[in-house]
């Protein structure tokens, strides 16, 4: 059962009050009409599946109900960071 | 052929209880009983100040803090738990979302020694450390309810209806439950 | 030296010294005609078809742990082909129809079990799924029938029918071709006969690169024991497939989840066959040490750590003693976590890939091992053929471009 | 000495005898005995089978490592457990045990024959063999290996036992409660923090229960620790799992060691408990020593044999030989020799013992014969004597016995502290793998961090023998019969990998997952292969530490608490009227009413021809519904649902369809605008919470500028749709403030006023055909206005009607139901629901998607109807649609049929389908090839009932 530092409640929550929401700053384009078949596959279903960090999304669906991003080391679960919708991953930022 | 005795109580003849139910949980008394009827509103808005001013109530500031009533659940979310016969004014045409949602949830109260003890069960927080003035929203097991310290060792809980009586026969069974053992 | 009750008897009174080794420890060649990366059971079922189908015997297996270390050596060991759609149901029967006969074709008791898998409809949206999956499957040539409840409780005797319960069995799918076998043995199978063969196995050797030459086609791939040259390379990695495909410059629609399993102490065996249950999410069936092998589905998150998480575990076991209640007392011995990796539409890609000489077989999620000989014999033909066999042409890697998904998931979405 | 019960000594209450039943036999022990000291008290040797081999075994440990008295225990019927640890069973008044794995009898085995053949049967046989005929695998020789399979019998009814479970939150949680574990309790205690302290005895104390010169100090300590308030101990609980963050899972037993008639309450408990700082205490293991005969029963751990004398003042034997490489086996002997048992002799392999020990020997007259090891052991169901011999291998002699203390070293427990990925060192002073660095919040203190003064002594492999290891019949895993000579067959068939060795021989696989074999079994390994340990490494350590129970695990989620059930405010009216029910998604919905006796079709005919022809109502509370508020909610539908939403006028409703961005139908339902900036949203009753989860998605993190928000309501409203020609008359008496005429209230409006004195908001919707209403009030009041819609109804023959009769009036009119018409892969076209895509929409959620070339490619799969030429033909719900049904198997198969009913109004049956190119194929006829038969149906519209919706618009 995973610690998540929710950036909105500030607090350390409990796994099971999150929601996965799969990789982040894949940004759904303004005007999806001008992306060719390609482009658009690669925005619905390529991903990056990496072994070590990984920019993500949560919900902290049983608490303040917010999206936000973080970035988790996929190898021993630990997240280094975690951000609000909309900001940029801090870079390197060890938390 | 392997007969497998059936069920004593099945989950569908359960019922939210509607009298308190007194019991001991790890040797410490505890009271769980249906709380009075209330009025309950899910209030929204980027600008808390806006929403204030358009239902006439001060805001709390910090996620989960209650100030008369009112408590505030996320960046842009606040719910109310009013005396009954409470109507706030609908915010039309403002940027704000004031919706009833008396009927959506159903209250207990877990009260006594042993109520974090109770609430621990199925609660994954450290409600030790929760005092009177705060509320969350969080699960009970699988069940979202949300968590009001209303006065020490008193917790108000919410749960949509539906998931009222499983949550209320959880809830009392670990009274009966452990209550004969210390 | 030919496995055989005979030899085990003649062995027996020299003290077994003259059993060989089934895979010696080899040093890798400088080159090879083909290099198969990931010596899980499709891995070295591959390279035992190119040389047992094709004559390819110039072929390599590199693992970067111990040889069927993988999913190959932790899953819950189900077989059946009872899919939904054509391209589904004919590549895992094709499968299903290599199981039978897989030991006399190795000489390796791999020991696949006939006992049938039984899928429980808890609601109408069960009913009618699983009818369309009956059907389907007739006319694709896949044996699947509808049971009764009461047929359901005669075929699984410890299966609770109480009307009350709160998923209540309202009848199932039997599969009586589907069953189970002995992981390890499939993977030790394959490789005792691919070495037979003329196959190198390869184990901790990591594959670190992907050479290319100037025309982009595949030279052959770095390692941690340096370069091993091969014109064609098979990748058959599993949750480390975007890895690799991604030292070729290839991003793949592909994510790895973990997924626990979890085995009882063993107790005289009570339970004839494979139960699953997609309504509370778990599958279950007693091995022939009798261990209940019980599984569920993936952890909601991307991950590679085999930890796994405890309430995982309880909502698995809940969901076990609400449709077997006598097992409430049973005891759960061990746990533990693979890799599985997931395609958008939760069906395989086994296809060449736009670089030259480099071909991959991933995504099969959570049904990779009762595919396995179908899916290394495919495997095989195609690299053997750098062409895709009719079965497994469907799932190429273009379906997510022009949206022809093959989506046994949805078919399976939660009801009106 | 009567027995082998020793006259003093032992922390047993001599005063309290305690009565148990084994194997049918009556005996008795002391309230502080456990099953296995009790037994071993009354003479018994021999207490199980091993798995394989059917060997004779005895006890070998004192814990949770026991391999071998595997009992089952009887509490009375449907409360049987098997495999339980004989050592971890405590003694309570009326306690019946039993052997298990054995047939006839546990003396008389007949399945001993596996031993007798057991050259036949060396590691990983069954791979080689059972291969010819290729039938018989399934018809004999698998039935007959399931036979054997299994140690005791698996439980057959319903357990009656409750279960319980918990969070816990402490700042210091201290795991193993010796010495070493009550002083780390003692010092965080100091801190002011929370701290719990675990342990798997009855009582405090670990190792030092068996070690007399230590009980002062441990009652010292456990005083302290009793006044210490902020300290909680946990006994009789194991902690199993090392979870992420310092979350450990943990199980206490809180009645099996209570004779049944005092067991009140739950049965297990299962803690769940994140804390700040992990304090691992765990103790080691005594390591067994693999030579020639160390199975019979008999020969056990030279601590088992010192607990069974200082703890239960139970004697092993009455002449014991201790077998040691390390000091601890001495200081046994000499504890167990005062506390008045007989050391016949102490073997050591080490030529050079130190001069203490040796002396101490010498005065407690011990025979004392140093650089020997034992090369047999004589006796089959106990021991008789042993042989040993200088270096194993010089002249042999002979002492007879009756029993053997193996002293092979200690193994610290490492085990939780691997769970938690902490990384382990080799040290070769313990010939054991010692905690290295952690990478949670975590420390070892005690023997399981290498820290605990134990003596010295050497590690061997086998010990030397002129008999080479094939021929010994030398034990690693005592439970499934690994023995030494399995390890080098292993290697020499090419396991290499200490998994592949493991796997091969099964070694370490068994209930006691390793505890005394995983280092032994790695020693051999290592010695077969020439490479030293630290490069061949251990297996992966996995939860849980000992085996848990299900119930334990499943806490309350059991019987009737396993899932809530959603109910509607309108079930209970439901019930009473005796209707049956179905499960939708995790709601339960009524199905049908029957009255008298009716049939399913019989009740649906009657209530679909009350909706036609009268008036019928149905309670669609489940549905999901979300209340859209802001300035931007106009804008926000029209990004996410096909359909244009800008026009909709406040007081109409509309059609939403709701696609994910991959292009495929999702979700759908009726919308009403309230006011300009007011939606009151419905959704399918399955797809509540994904479709609101997935709004909330693009809202919060796509378009986080709209000023809009969601609020679920599924619960707040009560739903009472009313359909059928009589349905104004209905509620005319009922509503104020509502104009009901047909102009002034057309279909597709949404009014606001109030119905039987409740604020209601009243659409005009109907899912049937019908002329409808869809009352929407208030959930608290919802039965209320339900009664008084039912009484107001009587006069024009209102009806209640279920989901069953929902989807046949729906059917009759094409309307499709997303999930069972749809599967997650149609698109708007393929369901002939262009109208409903607003194309003049620069973009909606999986608008781009459509645009892919399949997507509108030929041959996929259209809605239409089917009717079967024989009318009262009921096509079955997933049957296949072919063109030819004489093509040969694979057959080519166009489409399926999604619904099909007997319908009243049509006057037969009808039935919708999606078939490639359905459209085309209008008029055509199709095939449904069944089991043994085809069916013949003709393509039509998907429409069967009033086309031009004349009663709708009524």
């Amino acid at each position: 059962m995973i610690l998540i530092h929710c950036p909105y409640c500030e607090e350390d929550r409990p796994e099971v009050e999150f929601t996965y929401g799969g990789q982040a700053h894949i940004a759904r384009p303004l005007d999806p009409a001008a992306l060719d078949d390609a482009e658009w596959e690669s925005f619905l279903y390529i991903r990056s599946n990496p072994r070590g960090r990984h920019a993500e999304r949560w919900r902290h669906a049983h608490g303040c109900a917010r999206f936000f991003n973080a970035i988790r080391d996929t190898v021993t679960d630990r997240f280094e960071v975690t951000y609000k919708a909309g900001e940029q991953a801090p870079d390197g930022a060890a938390r | 052929m392997l007969e497998i005795a059936p069920l004593a109580v099945a989950g569908i003849d359960l019922a939210t209880g509607t009298a308190a139910v007194n019991g001991m949980v790890s040797g410490l008394p505890v009271c769980i009983a249906p709380a009075a009827p209330l009025t309950r509103w899910s209030l929204r808005a980027r600008d808390a100040g806006a929403l204030s001013a358009a239902i006439g109530r001060a805001l709390p500031d910090r996620i989960g803090v209650v100030i008369d009533g009112i408590a505030r659940l996320g960046p842009d979310e606040w719910y109310a738990l009013l005396p009954e016969g409470t109507v706030l004014p609908g915010g039309a045409g403002l940027p704000v979302s004031v919706v009833e949602v008396t009927a959506r949830a159903v209250g207990f109260t877990v009260e006594g020694a042993g109520a974090v003890a109770a609430l621990a069960r199925g609660c994954p927080l450290d409600l030790a450390g929760f005092a009177p003035g705060r509320a969350t929203r969080t699960v009970f097991e699988t069940v979202e309810v949300q968590i009001w310290a209303t006065a020490p060792e008193t917790y108000h809980v919410e749960v949509w209806r539906s998931f009222a009586p499983w949550l209320w026969h959880s809830l009392a069974a670990g009274l009966a439950l452990t209550a004969g053992l210390d | 030296m030919r496995f055989s009750g005979f030899n085990l008897l003649a062995q027996a009174f020299n003290g077994h010294q003259d059993w060989p080794e089934h895979w010696p420890d080899k040093a890798p060649k400088p080159e090879y005609d083909v290099i198969i990366v990931g010596a899980g059971g499709h891995g070295l079922g591959a390279a035992y078809y190119l040389a047992a189908k094709y004559g390819i015997t110039n072929v390599a297996v590199i693992e970067k742990g111990w040889l069927g270390g993988g999913n190959a050596g932790r899953n819950t060991t189900i077989i059946r082909s009872n899919y939904l759609y054509d391209e589904s149901a004919h590549l895992y029967d094709h499968a299903v129809k290599m199981w039978d006969g897989l030991s006399q074709e190795l000489n390796y008791n791999v020991m696949y079990s006939k006992r049938g898998v039984l899928m429980l409809a808890h609601n109408v949206h069960d009913i009618q799924s699983f009818k369309r999956h009956i059907h389907a499957n007739r006319l694709n040539g896949v044996d699947n029938e509808w049971l009764t409840p009461e047929q359901c409780k005669a075929y699984c005797p410890p299966l609770d029918i109480a009307p009350n319960a709160r998923h209540p069995v309202l009848g199932g799918a039997l599969q009586r071709r589907g069953g189970t076998a002995r992981h390890d043995s499939v993977a030790w199978g394959y490789a005792r006969g691919a070495v037979a063969r003329g196959v190198d196995i390869i184990q901790n050797c990591a594959v670190t690169g992907i050479r290319r030459g100037p025309d982009g086609a595949v030279l052959g791939v770095e390692t941690e024991r340096g370069f091993i040259g091969a014109r064609k390379v098979g990748v058959s990695a599993a949750g480390s497939t975007s890895l690799v495909m991604k030292m070729a410059g290839l991003d793949f629609p592909l994510e790895s989840y973990p997924l626990q399993a979890l085995v009882s102490e063993p107790v005289k065996p009570i339970f004839p066959c494979v139960v699953m249950s997609n309504t509370v999410h778990a599958y279950i069936s007693q091995s022939d040490k009798g261990e209940l092998v019980i599984g569920a589905g993936t952890d909601q998150y991307v991950s590679y750590s085999q930890r796994g998480a405890l309430h995982i575990i309880e909502h698995t076991l809940a969901a076990i003693c609400e449709i077997f209640p006598i097992f409430t007392r049973m005891r759960m011995l061990r746990t533990w976590g693979g890799i599985v990796d997931v395609t958008p539409d939760r069906s395989p890609i086994l296809a060449k890939t736009p670089v030259p000489g480099l071909y991959v077989n991933c995504g099969w999620g959570t049904g990779g091992f009762k595919a396995t000989p179908g899916a290394a014999d495919l495997l095989a033909h195609t690299i053997a053929h750098d062409a895709p066999h009719a079965i497994n042409a469907p799932f190429n890697l273009d379906r997510f471009r022009n949206g022809r998904l093959i989506d046994e998931a949805a078919a399976a979405a939660v009801a009106h | 000495m009567s027995g082998y019960r020793l006259a003093r000594g032992g922390r047993i209450d001599r005063n309290r005898p305690v009565a148990f039943r084994f194997d049918g036999r009556d005996y008795s022990g002391f309230a502080g005995d456990t099953l296995a000291s009790a037994l071993v008290a009354g003479g018994v040797t021999l207490l199980g089978r091993s798995f394989k081999y059917h060997r004779p075994r005895g006890l070998l440990g004192m814990g949770a490592e026991e391999p071998n008295a595997l009992v089952t225990v009887d509490r009375g019927p449907a409360r049987i457990t098997p495999n339980l640890r004989a050592t971890q069973v405590a003694l309570h008044d009326g306690l019946v045990a039993s052997s298990q794995n054995r047939w006839p009898s546990l003396k008389f085995d007949v399945v001993a024959l596996n031993d007798v053949f057991g050259a036949l049967f060396p590691a990983g046989f069954y791979n080689k063999t059972f291969m010819w005929p290729r039938a018989a695998w399934e018809a004999l020789y698998e039935p007959v290996i399931r036979r054997l399979a299994g140690l005791g019998e698996s439980p057959v009814a319903r357990d009656p036992d409750h279960y319980d479970a918990t969070y816990a939150h402490c700042e210091v949680l201290v795991i193993g409660g010796g010495i070493a574990g009550i002083e780390a309790a003692l010092d965080a205690a100091q801190t002011g923090g929370r701290v719990i302290l675990i342990d798997d005895q009855d009582d405090l104390g670990g190792g030092a229960l068996s070690d007399a010169a230590l009980w002062p100090l441990l009652t010292d300590l456990k005083a302290r620790l009793a006044g210490c308030a902020n300290v909680t101990v946990l006994g009789r609980t194991t902690a199993f799992g090392y979870y992420h963050q310092n979350f450990i899972g943990a199980v206490e037993s809180l009645t099996d060691h209570l004779a049944p008639a005092e067991a009140t309450g739950p049965r297990e408990r299962l803690w769940r408990i994140r804390a700040g700082e992990v304090v691992l205490a765990q103790g080691a293991i005594e390591r067994p020593l693999v030579f020639d005969g160390n199975d019979v029963p008999g020969v056990m751990l030279a601590s088992a044999g010192r607990t069974l004398a200082l703890r239960h003042g139970v004697a092993v034997g009455r002449a014991v030989v201790v077998m040691a490489a390390h000091d601890s086996g001495w200081r046994d002997a000499l504890a167990m020799a005062e506390a008045g048992v007989t050391i016949a002799a102490i073997i050591d392999i080490r030529d050079v013992v130190p001069g203490d020990l040796a002396e101490a020997a010498r005065a407690a007259g011990i025979a004392v014969h140093t650089g020997c090891a034992i090369t047999h052991v004589s006796g089959r169901h106990a021991v008789k004597g042993v042989t040993f011999a200088a270096a194993g291998t010089g002249p042999e002699r002979h002492i007879a016995c009756d029993a053997v203390l193996m002293a092979g070293g200690w193994t610290p427990s490492v085990h939780l502290w691997s769970h938690g990925k902490g990384s382990l060192a080799w040290s070769e002073a313990w010939g054991a793998y010692l905690p290295g660095t952690a990478i949670e919040n975590c420390r070892a203190v005690g023997a399981c961090a290498g820290a605990w003064s134990l003596g010295s002594g050497v590690i061997t492999a086998v010990l030397p023998n002129r008999k080479p290891v094939r021929a010994q019949k030398a034990f690693v895993d005592f439970q499934n019969d690994v023995k030494a000579r399995d390890i080098h067959l292993a290697v020499q068939e090419g396991m290499r990998s200490i998994e592949h060795i493991k796997r091969y021989t099964t070694n370490g696989m068994a209930t006691d997952q390793g505890k005394t074999s995983n280092l032994n079994g790695l020693q051999i390994a290592s010695t077969v292969l020439g490479r030293p340990v630290a490069d061949i490494g251990l297996t992966t350590f996995r939860p849980p530490y000992t085996p848990q129970t299900f119930g334990a695990l499943m806490g309350h989620h059991k019987d009737a608490l396993f899932q809530p059930v959603r109910k509607s405010v309108i079930d209970d009216w439901a019930t009473a009227q005796g209707a049956v029910f179905e499960n939708v998604s995790n709601w339960r919905r009524a199905r049908y009413f029957p009255r008298g006796g009716e049939t399913m079709e019989a009740a649906v005919l009657r209530e679909c021809a009350a909706v036609r022809n009268a008036v019928g109502m149905f309670d669609a509370s489940t549905l999901g519904k979300i209340e859209v508020v802001g300035p931007d909610a106009a804008e926000f539908l029209n990004r996410m649902y096909t359909n244009p939403w800008k026009g909709l006028q406040p007081g109409r409703c509309r059609y939403g369809l709701l696609l994910r961005e991959d292009g495929f139908i999702m979700d759908d339902g009726v919308s009403a605008r309230i006011a300009d900036d007011r939606f009151h949203l419905t959704t399918t009753t399955g797809g509540a919470a994904r479709v609101l989860g997935m709004m909330e998605d693009y809202l919060q993190t796509e378009w986080s500028d709209l000023d809009v928000w969601l609020t679920s309501t599924t619960e707040q409203w009560a739903v009472i749709a009313l359909q059928g020609p009589m349905a104004r008359a209905v509620i005319a008496p009922l509503v104020e403030g509502i104009d009901l005429d047909g102009a002034a209230f057309p279909h597709m409006a949404g009014r606001e006023g109030t119905i039987a004195g409740v604020p209601t908001r009243l659409f005009r919707v109907s899912f049937t055909g019908e002329l409808g209403f869809e009352i929407n009030v208030p959930a608290h009041e919802g039965r209320k206005v339900w009664d008084a819609v039912h009484a107001a109804g009587q006069a024009h023959g209102i009806t209640a009607y279920g989901t069953e009769t929902m989807h046949v009036l729906r059917a009759e009119k094409g309307f499709i139901i997303v999930g069972q018409d749809t599967d997650g892969t149609m698109t708007p076209a393929d369901m002939g629901l262009d109208w409903a895509v607003g194309k003049k929409k620069p973009d909606f959620v999986g608008k781009r998607s459509l645009a892919r070339p399949d997507m509108d490619a030929p041959g996929r799969k259209q809605f239409v109807g089917l009717l079967t030429e024989d009318a009262g033909e009921l096509l079955e719900e997933g049957a296949q649609v072919v063109a030819d049904p004489d093509a040969p198997i694979p057959m080519p198969m166009i489409g399926h049929v999604t619904s099909a009913y007997r319908s009243a109004a049509a006057g037969r049956t009808i039935a919708l389908a999606v078939i490639a190119d359905g459209r085309a194929r209008i008029g055509q006829t199709v095939f449904i090839p069944m089991p043994g038969r085809v069916i013949r149906a003709k393509v039509t519209a998907p429409m069967f009932y009033d086309p031009e919706g004349s009663r709708l618009n009524a």
